[in-house]
């Protein structure tokens, strides 16, 4: 978990923020006759030009298919393309390339490791760990491959409305024939954030393969795959400043030839004949047919971007807007907030007394305020929370403690005008 | 003061969401249940239908849903109480006209036609037909002979 | 397959093809010091400036998260996201939302088929039948089901040079206990049109399932679903003038209950619980995760922008360059030409005598012509017709007889050039 | 008069490649095979290496490829015949140093050095390569016992 130094410290206040926000052009606009204040970014963030100007150009300049082709923009377009592989090894910390699998998203990476791995790996009886706080893409992939398999799923226990994994049980649990550890390295519901490299050498002392979901974690705290230790590691680009429809699957060194191919097609191959196929070598092996190429370009353009504010400071920025909120918001009476007080990602889930979450938003949404309402897509938890919703607001570097204070007054009047 | 907001959320609503009416049990059997259920928030609400004959002799509902959802099915219960199983239809597809639409028309001088409001919210429309559809399904189910009412384990309202 | 009759000629004539170029800002610009002229739009098509713009429009200024989300930018993207689903509906006149899937691609439409439907339908024994002509794309996902389900491939056969299919053999063929005919509609490496309405109703006679590469015609030539009678028509958006990382699979009313769901995760599900999860309506159930948002907005802009040249216009404009291709082409001492005379898309493959496709393609680079020279995933094929590779050149509506006759001009000094 | 491609196609590539030099088979066994295969373009070449010992005895290709392979293998044939596998292996990797820098210092005076145009072209690096990775697996192989060659199935050259 990140720490903060005085000396980072100073680096997140030296920053600009307000200055970066004019780098989003579309947080400068009313809806509904009012100013948008864009709180749903744990859904997905916002784009700077930057990127968006990159993707333009991609294709106003250098647009062509990749790898197989020797004209000069197929060279370029190929180079675009394998120079974002080698940016997104560096953004966390793979060290080679040939772990860098480029995929639509989260997602599709956590399918890829259930269908090609878990399919060659599980056998009947042995059981897939996982935690009571993953989000539906971290549930439905293994749920799946565990009944082809005949595996079993088990979960580590969330600990109840201050959403920690309940940590004593993670040793009983690992030592219950567990063939992988799949977990969430912050929760896009509560906004903890779990210890993954503490989680991950726990899993390896029992042998255990680690699967962790940095969908949240990597636009918002560095993330570094060497120190956490994992095996397997997914993201998406259009949580990072990115694009849509491109993320990464990172999977480790040994990993990688033990991996079986998952979708067959062009570019993955080595030889095809009639009957009998070989295969590329990692990375090409697990990327089959034409790659989202513009994507890549684009998710290039966000990591640098990103990495040129730093996410260390970017993490300071955000916790300190989750911490501000979580302070306002108890002003509220009868408010119920949910996750922990404290070692959070700027984000806060929370029910009002006497509106529904779908009506909080839905009014909020007229006063200009981008919420979610919903069980953002963590139905399992919320039932074991006992809700059917929450109202969260997610923050970004883009946001301030003057919107969270607008958001305070909108939620009273909110709360108001539903009691009657 | 609120703008389209009063519209979504007019008094009527409100009074029907805090006080919902038929908001109760039948007993089953003789009554019909369905549970419904809205996959965009999760949401659930379980119908009583009691049919006599052809004809809606009680329905209720229960369940944890929105100010909209709630005032809905509340709505619903009220407006279709005693008509027979085709009266019931019509009502439900000229309501669901009007929330997709924001034509009143058909309902004017009825509390069904504060619903109108709904049109201007697609992501909630879901929320105003949750009951309904819970009613329709249960009235496309038919008693088993013994006079038991059928469940319907669980429907999925995805369809608006 | 497209016929002409002379009022849709007069269309064709009538379309300012040279004014069309302009919309493509890239192909305004020299390599190595001379014009481009991009000749492998087999590999992928170019994108007008309609379609850049859309997608930088919408991260502008619409960007958000679809379908959970009750505010205004998730209202407005989930409905761009929708609008785009309906006009590819449209597009191939699929009658009903739906049956359209978006995918990565034609790639993964074939493989979410292969794995999804074929794994619940292929026993052993059950023949998969495909022709020699297909891509990579539509053998290997084929090859790994069947070793998965121990089903087994045979191949219609090409006849050779003139790269038509031997339909005497299909009738015999399909009654061999054949599950699944997938074949292209049209072939990426010697230009065939393959007559799919009647392919699919031999099949049908036999009550066999369909599946049509729709990769090179969805772009090229009017494509109706309803006309050609498949169950499963794939294509990609970068090949039609839209981006990359987005694609269709179309799927068929009564094929769309019968079909499992592929991929686990967000937005596929109705509900969750820890052990057990009940789907969502088609096509959200074969959406998994946040989709290529973005992605589809531009496939909206490509598909208006084709229809409003007309695709049969298209279809006939690259006929012509591709007929007056062969011609010029054909003057050239000793050059092997492959594919049908007639009856092909705008696009040919060739050998020089005494020149590598390689050379050739490096060569023709640096004097502007982008080529594709390999074995453009057609390895079985280009086994069985005794080459290892070709040099392709394919044609566009922004291409010209002018380009074509620069590069006979050019074709002959290298032959010179190699031969010595 | 062709810019970059003169400095791809020199003259002793193009007769190289017209005329290959060491364009044959040797016997195996004694001789080791090994095929090369590109996957970017499909090519393949057979591979023999006879070693005497520590050095190599001969060594001779076959196949059909592009016209900077075939060449490259020629020349390497020849610069490599009588070299120890220490040796050879140096050969190599200078050789795939110049193919992707350009740098031909090593080389002056020698005809590999004509490879060096090959480094502008970063697609056709593998034609250059294809022969010397033939080579370099197959001096990584060893004879067995009795003194057959050893016959390497098929080797995919996929890196530069
Ligand atoms: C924790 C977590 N995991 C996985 C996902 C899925 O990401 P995507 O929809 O980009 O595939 C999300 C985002 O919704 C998430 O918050
Ligand atoms: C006939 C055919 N099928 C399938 C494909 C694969 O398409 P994609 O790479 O977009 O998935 C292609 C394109 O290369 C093709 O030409
Ligand atoms: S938000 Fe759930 S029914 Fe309205
Ligand atoms: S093109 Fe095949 S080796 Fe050069």
């Amino acid at each position: 978990m990140p720490e903060t130094t005085s000396s980072q410290k100073k680096n997140a206040d030296a920053v600009d923020w307000r200055k970066l926000k004019k780098d989003f052009p579309i947080l400068d606009q009313q809806v509904h006759g009012v100013p948008l204040v864009y709180f749903d970014n744990a859904a997905t963030t916002q784009k700077p030009r930057a990127v968006i100007d990159s993707m333009s150009s991609y294709y106003l300049e250098d647009n062509s298919n990749v790898h197989r082709g020797v004209h000069e923009l197929s060279n370029r377009a190929t180079s675009a393309y394998e120079s974002a592989r080698k940016r997104a090894a560096e953004f966390i910390n793979a060290g080679d390339t040939r772990g860098i699998i480029f995929t639509r998203g989260t997602t599709e990476s956590i399918n890829l490791v259930a269908q090609a791995w878990g399919d060659a790996n599980f056998k009947p009886g042995d059981r897939i760990l996982l935690t009571e706080m993953e989000h539906h893409s971290n549930i439905v992939p293994w749920q799946l491959i565990a009944e082809r398999t005949d595996a079993e799923l088990i979960y580590v226990p969330v600990t109840g409305d201050d959403g920690r994994l309940d940590l004593t049980r993670l040793e009983e649990l690992l030592s219950r024939n567990v063939k992988l550890f799949a977990f969430t390295h912050v929760s896009n519901t509560l906004g903890t954030i779990n210890p993954a490299a503490e989680l991950c050498a726990m899993a390896r002392k029992h042998g255990v393969t680690t699967l962790v979901d940095a969908a949240q974690s990597a636009g918002h705290m560095p993330v570094d795959v060497a120190e956490i230790g994992c095996d397997f590691l997914a993201f998406s680009g259009h949580k990072v400043c990115g694009p849509t429809g491109i993320g990464v699957l990172y999977v480790k060194g040994e990993m990688l030839e033990k991996l079986p191919p998952w979708q067959g097609g062009g570019e993955m191959i080595s030889s095809v004949d009639f009957f009998k196929t070989s295969w590329n070598e990692p990375p090409y092996k697990f990327e089959a047919g034409t790659p989202n190429i513009a994507g890549a370009v684009g998710l290039h353009a966000a990591m640098d971007y990103l990495d040129g504010i730093g996410r260390r400071n970017i993490f300071e920025h955000d916790r300190e807007l989750g911490r501000y909120a979580w302070r306002r918001l108890s002003e509220i009476p009868g408010i119920r907030l949910l996750g922990p007080a404290d070692e959070r990602i700027g984000l806060v889930s929370f029910l009002l007394k006497d509106a529904h979450a779908h009506d909080v938003t839905t009014f909020a949404d007229q006063r200009g305020f981008a919420l979610r309402g919903g069980h953002h897509c963590n139905q399992p938890l919320m039932r074991k929370l006992g809700v059917a919703s929450t109202v969260r607001s997610s923050f970004y570097f883009y946001n301030d403690t003057d919107e969270i204070d607008r958001l305070v007054d909108v939620l009273i009047q909110i709360q108001k005008f539903f009691a009657g | 003061m609120f703008g389209d907001l009063d519209d979504l959320y007019q008094d009527i609503i409100l009074d029907y969401s805090r006080n919902p009416r038929n908001f109760r049990k039948i007993e089953s059997p003789p009554a019909r249940v369905v549970e419904g259920h809205n996959p965009l928030c999760g949401d659930e609400l379980t119908l009583y239908l009691l049919m006599d004959g052809d004809v809606v002799r009680d329905v209720a509902f229960e369940g944890a849903g929105c100010a909209i959802s709630k005032a809905s099915a509340s709505a619903m219960t009220t407006a279709v109480k005693g008509k027979t199983r085709s009266e019931a239809l019509k009502v439900l597809e000229n309501f669901h006209d009007m929330v997709t639409s924001g034509n009143a028309e058909v309902f004017e001088d009825d509390k069904l036609a504060a619903f109108s409001g709904v049109h201007k919210f697609p992501a909630r429309v879901k929320c105003a037909m949750l009951g309904w559809r819970a009613l329709e399904s249960s009235l496309s189910s038919t008693d088993d002979e013994s006079g038991a009412g059928v469940s319907v384990e669980k429907k999925t309202i995805t369809t608006e």
